[in-house]
């Protein structure tokens, strides 16, 4: 065991830079991703170190970004794209959406497309207009792509790794209101397979399910109620969006009777619908209560001065399994 | 130079002088242009009686770009990548994809699966102008490797509306990539015509993004070959870019759900019937000698060869089997899709036995 | 009561027509819509009788027609888009997403954009790649769009009629296997509006919620269910998919006392996840079958011969609705 | 020509001669000039203390780029309509925008939510580009209305690589839209140089789609004006779109984010400082006696009250009240978002209880 305590971002960094020094297939590529290290310093230093053949700082053109990612990915490389903020990837959403989704399937698996998307998400940093977004479920419908999301440093650190590895293309939401907590990162002792989720706290007597920034906000709530009322709240970070490991969720309904899902996405269309629906479906039985889901409204995401209303914070967290409970 | 841009061979067969570009060609050269021309539209024609008979869901014509294809493919080297958008017949057919597969997408058994390793042909793409961008990121790959080959990326006249071949245009240009892009200026896009699509020539487009563009008179086989084989020189070299508009015709319908009649004369279609790309060629062979009756008898039975093997090929396709829905969505296991497999097995096991 | 039979396509150039004759500044604009009246002959004769300045042949770019639509509508246009087919209005996600659904919430309601877009969607008429798809959810999911898709040609007429004359953008889908199909239409007669779900069959036992294509298909269901087993089925069509009209659903629900939702999109992340988590929540204790979901799967839409195997036909809606019973 | 482009006015303050443009300008115009930019540079360097001082989440500064501003704002027409980015403050002021609602999207208190129509500047659009899309739609309308006005639309040298740019000069050129394109290429998209985006220099773009593009001197507002005056009359007169690329500089970060020391020397800022676009105009005024030293006070004067206003105005900006996330989803009442305000009401109220 040797662990390292580390920001999300330096892991992140570092995943990056164990894939570029394992693979010389391996590229990272986006705006600003070379001389400056990324608007985040997530790709920090990678381009001094390995070139800029390597690490390509290139043309502001999202589709063109992921379009020539696509083509290099067909001549045997395996690109790593960083989207700047989550609100500047729908340029790319055509070739995302019609090309590397299913250019697998179209050739019936004589093409294999290992390209990995990077998006910072999410809200809680005070920032302007397209910078706070929460698009996951606009991908996970979408057949063909892998949509996944890191909650801690640790996970930032494998999760990319095994996305980098993967032979289908995953699209890597990065938490970015949590880019700068600190976790143990292990780089020698592979984590859990990013496909399965985990449950980070068990309990008894409701589960909260959550991906990426909001496993904080539940792992919080989880501690006031256990303080407060003597609750015990059980944390399942899904930690894959696309697919979602449903058997770990339905095990731990089964023996709480109880679930919210907690995003920061809109709720409507939202993934909370799917958990919430699927569940439902396998658990019907065993529910006490329906499934409620916590998230953003179906608003454009706000001014930053109204983010925290607009967030699923802890209270609205704590209102939800309080309404949970009270069923 | 002609409207029609530069050209080495004239409608009537002549041959035509031309200060930088040669057409020179030996008979056995000649000949091969021309086979792989009527090769090409025998194939094509197959293809729209096919859709006729119900056969096929649809069928792109190529009736009048013979030239245009053939003529640019066979300036490629072994190992040089094609990406063609859908209508690219003549270039699959040279370089030797099984014409079956073509046949396959358009009858709705796969969407067109071939493999694009085996003769370094791109699946057929059919998103206007999406394959721009994954051909010039494959050419900047081919820089990458140290690989002298290079890429043809081929497109419609609408196609250059795009906001992906304008991104691709200028990557490429950014990047010094080793790509020809190829425009086919058929006239159209569906039932638009160019003055729709752009203001000016579209080989001036080019220029705007730092490099080259010429315009070939897309029906004479000679100047497509010659000027792109310029042209990938060129970018071999290093150079960057080059932008390639052969000027030609739809002759037939879009696609055979299209109704042309709608939206253009007849008498247009006459003006280009005159500069059909294989009756020029018909014509010079004969009037070099470098093609005898014999010559033309046997590509043409070769041809009916080829329109057998298709219909056969197709009429005797196998339908997909239903469990194909599952296979392929990802390279990897994935768990959504196995759960939808076993849900689809056991719905369809239910179903049987009813 | 002055109604004519007439076909979906017939009804919706119909309503086109209506709108263009009614207001100056409505305009028609789209790949081939002038000259060639459409693909689908949807704005046939329109460009001939309201001259090039109304109805445009525009080039060949989806981000530019709706980036010049939002421009037009900013000038007092109300334009009504046609995106060819459904796979090929991602170029144009970018522009609808960040800028068309946004513009009136950024500017607190200053800036009103009454764009249409209509998009002819959805399988079953043998087409090649990109031409079957069913991407409403991915509409739905973003605040600021209005998503409707009509069943029938009254529908077709009327709701058309709403979506133009509504100052929210609004996303029309067109069920292009019922293209053909005939009805009536009354065009002096206003239909319900467009938000509002409508019970266009009546039963007691199950409701079966659907929308577009697949309502003629849950209504098949109902008449074999009701001949073979003397089963009511109630089918509510929802018209709008956004915002979805739960008062009328749940109130079926409670009522019947199971629902099944049917659609030809990819069941991941769908809209049936939506009405299943919804429905759910607010008719909990009455439910007694889980909302079940009957839709494509998480494929890529296949090649034509696969595509009585990917969608919801009659016994895939029927094996459903028995699953549903026997809970 | 310097490389800079068109100029009229030198770094040292001397006007230079052009065959084409005239910097003609009386005393009053050049004086009002300066206090434009003036008075932008003095809003700008208050827009980077609020931020520092922790009143703004960012700042994107318009430092260096006052004169490509003003000089091209103030060659509109009344009734000309503007597109901007999310850098044009000195545009945004010289219209008569509230210099306050700058503040309030900088604050986070809404998205910049001025009314477009009371003194046609379009909202502040942060997607790279996409503003040039609703440019030429809008300008396709003045010519359904039969007006005269024009449209100007502002974005960066970064912008030019998107493809909704390129699809905007596409339309507009096949519309024959009333649009000047107007590029500030202040050298830098955040941290990527010109090289990065384009191949040749960005006016030539133009060219391509079949429309003129010059490049002009972006620190020197006389050749700004002149240069922008001309394309609006071009546009106005029907001949279709004209781009204009103003070579200049930004001098800050890209914003109060950036640290521009990673990427760039001090030494190519120094060489920027000297060319200095208010500096340039000041020594115009002194050496042709068109200001004096009150005039200079005076302006510095109405600066420091602008800046004081904006201080008080930004501290003093009340927070918004939560509902408003539920107030301007839909123009039409929408069933959705009154539910959810309405859960979001009992929630608020519920808690408020405890
Ligand atoms: C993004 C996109 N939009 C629309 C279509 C529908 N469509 C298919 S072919 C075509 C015209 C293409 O014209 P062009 O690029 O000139 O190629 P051609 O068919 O003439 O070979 C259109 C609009 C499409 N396939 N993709
Ligand atoms: C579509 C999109 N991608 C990325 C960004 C992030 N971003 C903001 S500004 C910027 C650089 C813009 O450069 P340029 O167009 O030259 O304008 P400048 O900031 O220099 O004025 C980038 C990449 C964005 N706002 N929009
Ligand atoms: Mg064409
Ligand atoms: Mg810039």
């Amino acid at each position: 065991m040797t662990a390292t305590r580390m920001t999300l971002v330096a892991a992140l960094n570092a995943s990056l830079r164990t894939a570029l020094a394992d693979d010389p297939k391996t590229l990272v590529m986006g705006e600003d991703v070379g001389r400056l290290g990324g608007v985040f310093r997530v790709t920090d230093g990678l381009q001094k170190d390995f070139g800029e053949g390597r690490v390509i700082d290139t043309p502001l053109a999202e589709s063109g970004i992921v379009g020539t990612a696509i083509g290099l990915a067909l001549r045997g490389y395996r690109p790593v794209v960083e989207i700047q903020f989550d609100g500047f990837v729908f340029p790319a959403y055509d070739q995302i959406v019609t090309q590397l989704a299913k250019m697998h399937a179209r050739s019936r698996g004589l093409v294999r497309l290992p390209v990995v998307v990077r998006i910072p998400y999410g809200g809680g940093i005070g920032a302007v207009e397209h910078h706070s977004e929460s698009p996951e479920a606009l991908f996970a419908h979408v057949a063909g792509l892998r949509v996944m999301s890191p909650s801690t440093p640790s996970d930032a650190y494998w999760m990319l790794q095994q996305a980098i590895r993967s032979d289908d293309p995953v699209i890597f939401f990065e938490p970015k209101r949590r880019y700068y907590d600190k976790g143990e990162v292990d780089t020698t002792q592979p984590a859990a397979p990013a496909h399965t989720a985990r449950v980070v706290r068990p309990g008894a007597d409701l589960t909260l399910a959550a991906y990426g920034p909001t496993v904080a906000t539940c792992l919080q709530a989880a501690e006031v109620a256990a303080a407060e009322d003597g609750r015990a709240l059980e944390v399942v970070d899904l930690r894959s969006i696309s697919p979602i490991d449903f058997a770990a969720v339905e095990e731990s309904v089964r023996r709480t009777g109880r679930l919210v899902v907690v995003h920061e996405a809109p709720v409507f269309f939202g993934a909370g619908a799917e958990i919430a629906a699927h569940v439902t479906e396998r658990c019907f039985y065993r529910l006490e209560a329906p499934v409620l889901r916590v998230g953003g409204y179906h608003s454009p995401y706000p001014p930053s001065r109204l983010e925290d209303e607009y967030l699923p914070g802890l209270d609205r967290v704590l209102d939800a399994v309080e309404r949970a409970l009270a069923h | 130079m002609s409207d029609d841009g530069i050209r080495l061979l004239g409608p009537d067969g002549k041959r035509v002088a031309h200060p930088t570009y040669s057409g020179d060609a030996d008979p056995g050269e000649l000949r091969a242009l021309y086979r792989d021309m009527a090769l090409a539209r025998r194939l094509d024609t197959e293809g729209v009686t096919l859709q006729r008979q119900g056969e096929l869901a649809l069928w792109p014509s190529l009736l009048g770009q013979e030239a245009a294809q053939v003529g640019s493919v066979r300036a490629l080297r072994e190992g040089d990548r094609v990406f063609p958008s859908y209508r690219e017949h003549a270039v699959a057919l040279a370089r030797g994809v099984d014409p079956l597969a073509l046949f396959r997408l358009f009858r709705g058994v796969d969407h067109g699966a071939w493999d694009p390793d085996a003769h370094d042909v791109h699946l057929y793409t059919l998103v206007i102008g999406s394959q721009t961008l994954h051909a010039t990121g494959y050419a900047h790959g081919l820089t990458k490797d140290g690989s002298d080959a290079a890429v043809i990326a081929y497109f419609g006249d609408g196609a250059t509306s795009q906001g992906d071949v304008a991104e691709a245009f200028n990557f490429a240009a950014v990047y010094d990539a080793p790509i020809v892009f190829f425009c086919q200026n058929n006239q159209f896009a569906i039932s638009e015509p160019n003055e729709r699509q752009t203001r000016v020539p579209l080989h001036q487009r080019a220029q705007g993004f730092g490099f080259p563009g010429v315009r070939v008179d897309g029906n004479d086989v000679l100047a497509v070959r010659a000027v792109t084989r310029a042209a990938l020189e060129h970018v071999r070299s290093g150079a960057g870019p080059f932008l390639i508009e052969a000027y030609t015709y739809r002759m037939g319908a879009h696609t055979t759900s299209d109704d042309p009649t709608r939206y253009r004369d007849a008498a247009e279609v006459e003006r280009w019937r005159a500069k059909d790309p294989l009756l020029r060629l018909d014509r010079l062979l004969r009037a070099e000698h470098a093609a005898d009756d014999a010559f033309f008898a046997e590509v043409e039975a070769e041809g009916e060869a080829l329109a057998a093997r298709i219909r056969e090929g197709v009429r005797g396709m196998p339908a997909p089997r239903a469990e194909e829905l599952f296979d392929h969505v990802y390279a990897e296991e994935n768990s959504l899709v196995e759960r939808e497999r076993a849900e689809f097995a056991a719905y369809q096991a239910a179903f049987e036995e009813v």
